[in-house]
């Protein structure tokens, strides 16, 4: 194995001076390479093994605990292992759908990053044959109010160009963004979340696996040309390679939607018209060309001969290592039967697309890589995949646990005048109106949008049958602070109130992990726990987990993230008559609260509004006890008994309240914003101290009834294991008007209403 | 005259195509096929649909590459025959760039993308795209652009008002982007070319929250079949 | 490409007419203002573009690339446009 | 604005550096190629900024002009830019 570039290290050099320890390898891991290779690998051998043994590639410290999710159901057609998950949705059809955390690109080039993201996880939906027909977005950033952060403008200028970059993407191709969450704390400064979730649709005939299959076979390379975009972190450090010239450092990698939207139409033209002769097919994402190519022969137990010569390249001299290791964008690998391969570029040309061969599967189970008439790599496919490493590492009890819990979390807390604490809690960014967001979203391209964002899940018809999809991110980083566990089982709580909310049976969910670390124990202990958390939540809801992603490392110098689990839930409704939205429809109907609220301060907007941080124990919630709230609230929505839904969450009742006021819309009372319409106010009484107006109880919701359903709706309710107390009612005031056993509130719906809705575009102008 | 054909042309990056077909195709029900942007043919059709989306990433100008496509040669005969063309969003950018209709639509005066549902009224309900609707309809149809800003010349906009060519406005205290005149649509001076930033192909489901655009695809299937 | 034939290097500029709104040049303005700076008076954005390209026998280069702006990377309704041509060694 | 000091008129040109993908250039390049014109090799499309400025006592022109590109005129990860400043009679 000689003959690689002169400017390359030899194989007894990569030994020596240890380069790879500066693409994250361990010594260890070195080791057990060499070991199992039975000899030195040489430079362009141990960058393969670097990467495919890299966290973003094998998960090796997530896998045992990504093992213990649920993973399957009968509903499930594909679980976690390839592009997306699947899961049946009746007539023929299913739904496709997973989460892709850009954490790290979005830090430092937030448009791009966020750009990117958008594109990669459209990919994963189209390769496994769908159409791709909604995305959400997951942010976290830091606090927009100078007093909170060390670099507001900074934090700002992160937000306009990530929601940019989203919108930019998003809309060019044609996708829409119909939803997503966006929270703001200090422990994100620096350290952004961008999770972006992608559903798309599929016939089950359609569904397509990433294998490589039969030797002889094309692997064929298409879409985009590959440069030195987005190639690991220190890699091209000059001393590395002495050179150290611009051209020869990693580039940003720039998303084109156009070139993407043409990959869409031309991969589902071959895959739904020309299956016959498409053996397999994948995206490249992470690791590019090397972990797409090596995870289809993988998959199919078969080898792989590459010519490195025949990649489409953007730039010059680029050498083996870059070409496997490039991020390029808006690509995808073929396997195409033998003879075949002029059918496959032609149609790719019609599109506008080069599609060549690089390549053909072999039977001997090696990754052969040649370049320049010369083999660069050989390497059993295994080695670089299955037996990846996989640790078991040590957890601890976070230290921030027990002084966390020292405090009582009504510490600190005193609501003397709560119309101001309640007109605070609604301007606060978090609770605010994310519409200066959403906005700039297309969230009804592709007419299927029945709910746009601005309800507690978005909701798509499904054409040509009578049901439709409902789908949320959640995740309250707070609570999995201040309790792995339960905060970990809230989160999924949380998404199954809102797909619930909207009248949908919850079918399944995606992940994106976003923690530190993963070599401190304490981060360990909290991705152990929180998904213990989530299991045992998915286990109740019946909702397993069939995609994810794990992003690890989120930390700057000073603090990690808060653990953020981010769960995407998809739900299934069953008749689009039963759609129901969080706005109130109409003065006289009665108000309910679902459930009864607890002093649950720990970690709430309130908490962190009058003292500044966040502490105290959050109780424990009772699964099954939710379970049966969700499942007598869609019983009475199917029954056609509920006008509107909400359940609460940020801000407690009191926002639940308001905010249900706040959507309605004389015209179309879909909950659309239009500030011309007539507004509604509402009348309630709860026999509650001020402070319980913002406590946030998970699984209680806020619901209207129409007078005429009154007596079956609490009929329902009387014989079930759920509780619903009429507190009120919808009515012309214009006013909000709570009272309690305190002060109350009452303010107009209108005043209340423009603090809520013009907060975020002020914190960020 | 025998029951209309529509072609609904699909240029790369095209992405209310479907949209636009399932309006006219499913929810009218009149027959409508796509149409690539390299035909060179629209033998057997009677309409000409420019859907929505960023044809060639609207990566120069928005429409600026698309209106060279061998499909627009057909489209501008068509236009000269008096048939009627109709473009939305990305397909009114192509027609006034391809010199169809007068003007040109700038990036939003907020500088932003707007997706909402605009309050429309009807300018001109004597063309042969609006005769269902009353005059001054208000119309909730919904827009999704950040390149909607119609500008025209003072003398323009003149000609325009004069010879009845707008065709749609955004309601008093709603244009979503800045255009001149609150325009939303205009037509041509014959009148059977029409382009607008509303979405109406977006606007012909109740469940969808609006079929304010029905009388649109019903005023133009009368046209053609009277 | 041939290389016996000539080479040029071709920057194009296209900018807004005068009449025509500019939100975004204001915007920068704006920007450069709320940043601090001094004596900025006017901002006004236009498109840039660099082309290479080589000699055609029987086109001169102007008249291709008059043809080009024209049609393609202006839109006279609402822009104008110059352009400068070099010839480029390689 | 002062009449008494002196007026500038700068120009900056911002680009994409050469590794960064240019996909707005390559359609472009495209559109020439289908259009039939030949002799176009590569297109890349930058950004251009026409400023007008007057001079503030004690801050030279170039140090003002340096900093808005570096902070805000362009994305130092993707891009790269040059300028010229020119006096400007008025
Ligand atoms: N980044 C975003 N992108 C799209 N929609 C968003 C975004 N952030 C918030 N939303 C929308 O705003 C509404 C309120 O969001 P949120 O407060 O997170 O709801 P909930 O508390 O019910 O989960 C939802 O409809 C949500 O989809
Ligand atoms: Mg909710």
């Amino acid at each position: 194995m000689k003959g690689v570039q002169l400017s390359e290290p030899t194989a007894e050099e990569v030994r020596d001076t240890k380069i790879y320890r500066s693409w994250s390898m361990t010594d260890a891991e070195y080791e057990r390479a060499v070991k199992m290779l039975g000899r030195l690998p040489n430079y362009t051998e141990a960058g393969l093994f670097a990467v495919m043994w890299s966290e973003h590639c094998c998960y090796k410290s997530s896998t045992p605990i990504l093992k213990t999710f649920p993973t399957t159901g009968p509903r499930v057609l594909q679980g976690p292992g390839e592009g997306a998950g699947i899961v049946d949705i009746g007539n023929g059809k299913a739904v496709v759908f997973k989460a892709e955390s850009h954490n790290h690109p979005s830090a430092v080039e937030p448009f791009e990053g966020a750009a990117t993201g958008v594109g990669g996880i459209l990919r994963d939906i189209f390769s496994m044959g769908a159409r791709p027909v909604a995305v959400l977005d997951s942010l976290r950033f830091g606090e927009l109010s100078a007093d909170k952060a060390k670099n507001v403008e900074h934090n700002k200028f992160l937000v306009d160009q990530v929601v940019a970059g989203i919108s930019s993407y998003g809309n060019c191709i044609g996708v829409p963004t119909v939803g997503g969450e966006t929270a703001f704390d200090s422990c994100y400064e620096g350290n952004p979340l961008v999770n972006v979730m992608c559903v798309g649709l599929i016939d089950q005939k359609d569904i397509q696996k990433g294998r490589a299959a039969g030797a002889g076979n094309s692997i064929m390379y298409v879409g985009a040309t590959t440069g030195r975009d987005g190639i690991h972190g220190a890699t091209f450090a000059s001393e590395e390679f002495g050179e150290g010239n611009e051209t020869q450092r990693s580039a940003v990698q720039v998303g084109d939607p156009f070139m993407e939207k043409q990959l869409v139409e031309a991969c589902l033209d071959v895959i739904h018209n020309h299956n016959d002769i498409l053996v397999g097919i994948q995206d490249m994402g992470a690791a590019g060309l090397v972990s797409s190519s090596t995870e289809m022969a993988s998959k199919a137990g078969t080898g792989l001969y590459l010519k490195l010569d025949d990649v489409p390249q953007r730039e010059t001299n680029m050498t083996p290592y870059e070409m496997m290791l490039s991020e390029s964008q808006e690509r995808m690998l073929l396997c195409v039967k033998k003879g075949h391969e002029q059918e496959i570029t032609d149609i790719f040309t019609s599109y506008g697309l080069d599609a060549v061969t690089i390549g053909n599967v072999t039977d001997d189970g090696m990754y052969t890589l040649e370049h320049k008439g010369k083999v660069v790599a050989e390497i059993p496919v295994r080695f670089l995949t299955d037996d990846a490493p996989e640790y078991h590492l040590p957890t601890a009890v976070p230290q921030r646990l027990a002084a966390l819990r020292t405090t009582d979390a009504r510490d600190g807390i005193s609501v003397t005048n709560p119309e101001q604490t309640f007109l605070e809690l609604l301007a606060s960014p978090t609770i605010a109106s994310k519409e200066h967001i959403w906005h700039t979203y297309d969230s009804q391209v592709l007419t299927n949008t029945v709910i746009r964002p601005g309800s507690d899940a978005a909701v798509i018809r499904v054409r040509n049958t009578d049901t439709a999809l409902a789908m949320t991110t959640d995740c309250n980083g707070r609570y999995i602070y201040l309790d792995p566990e339960i905060g970990g089982k809230i989160a999924v709580a949380e998404a199954a109130s809102n797909i619930v909310a909207s009248g949908a049976t919850p079918l399944a969910i995606t992940d994106c992990l976003n923690y530190g670390s993963p070599e401190n124990p304490e981060v360990m202990y909290d991705l152990t726990q929180s998904a213990a958390g989530l299991s045992a939540a998915c286990k109740t809801f019946e909702t397993p987990v069939i995609s994810g992603n794990v992003s690890l490392y989120n930390e700057t110098s000073h603090e990690a993230v808060y653990p953020t689990p981010m769960i995407g839930m998809v739900g299934l409704i069953e008749h689009t008559d039963h759609i129901v939205t969080q706005a109130f429809k109409a003065a006289g109907d009665a108000v309910y609260l679902i459930g009864s609220l607890r002093p649950d301060f720990a970690g709430s907007e309130l908490q962190k509004l009058q003292t500044g941080s966040i502490h105290g124990q959050i109780s424990d919630i009772d699964l099954e006890g939710i379970k049966a709230t969700h499942d007598t609230l869609l019983a009475a929505i199917r029954e056609g008994l509920v006008a509107s839904a909400h359940d609460v969450s940020e801000g407690g009742v009191a926002v639940a309240l308001a905010e249900s006021a706040f959507g309605f819309d004389s015209k179309s009372g879909d909950g659309s914003e239009n500030p011309q319409a007539d507004i509604l106010g509402v009348d309630a009484k709860l026999d509650l101290e001020d402070e319980l107006l913002f406590a946030e109880t998970i699984g209680t919701f806020v619901v209207s009834v129409p007078l005429t359903a009154v007596a079956r709706f609490e009929e329902l309710f009387a014989d079930s294991d759920a509780t619903a107390t009429r507190i009120g009612s919808v009515d012309n005031s214009g006013l909000l008007e709570i009272a309690t056993r305190g002060k109350g509130i009452s303010v107009s719906t209108m005043s209340a209403k423009k603090v809520w809705k013009e907060s975020l575009a002020c914190l960020l102008s | 005259m025998s029951a209309p054909r529509f072609a609904v042309i699909v240029f790369p990056g095209s992405n209310c195509d479907k949209d636009l077909l399932w309006a006219i195709q499913t929810v009218v029900g009149v027959d409508a096929e796509f149409v690539r942007h390299d035909a060179t043919s629209l033998k057997g059709f009677d309409a000409a649909m420019l859907p929505g989306g960023f044809s060639y990433g609207d990566y120069l100008r928005c429409g600026a590459i698309a209106r060279f496509s061998p499909v627009m040669e057909e489209v501008h005969r068509f236009a000269d025959e008096g048939k009627p063309v109709f473009g939305t969003c990305n397909g009114f950018q192509i027609l006034c760039e391809a010199g169809l209709l007068p003007g040109a639509l700038l990036k939003n005066t907020s500088l932003r993308f707007v997706c909402e549902t605009a309050e429309v009224e009807v300018a001109n309900n004597e063309t042969r795209f609006t005769s269902h609707y009353e005059k001054d309809q208000r119309l909730r149809i919904p827009v999704a652009h950040a390149e909607g800003r119609y500008t025209v010349t003072d003398e323009e906009l003149e000609e325009l008002t004069a010879n009845h060519q707008i065709a749609f406005r955004y309601a008093k205290g709603h244009n979503p982007n800045g255009s001149v005149d609150d325009i939303a649509g205009v037509t041509n001076k014959a009148g059977n070319v029409l382009g607008m930033m509303p979405h109406p192909e977006r606007a012909v489901e109740a469940l969808l929250g609006s079929a304010d655009g029905l009388p649109f695809f019903s005023s133009l299937i009368a046209s053609m079949t009277a | 490409m041939p290389t016996s034939s000539k080479n040029y290097k071709v920057t194009v500029y296209v900018t807004y007419k005068e009449s025509v709104l500019d939100p975004q040049g204001q915007a920068v303005q704006g920007a450069i203002t709320r940043m601090g700076y001094e004596g900025i008076d006017t901002v006004r954005i236009g498109k840039y573009f660099e082309i290479t390209a080589h000699e055609v026998p029987g086109t001169p280069i102007e008249q291709t690339v008059d043809s080009i702006c024209d049609k393609l990377l202006a839109n006279p309704n609402m822009e104008t446009y110059r352009y400068d041509i070099e010839e480029d060694a390689r």
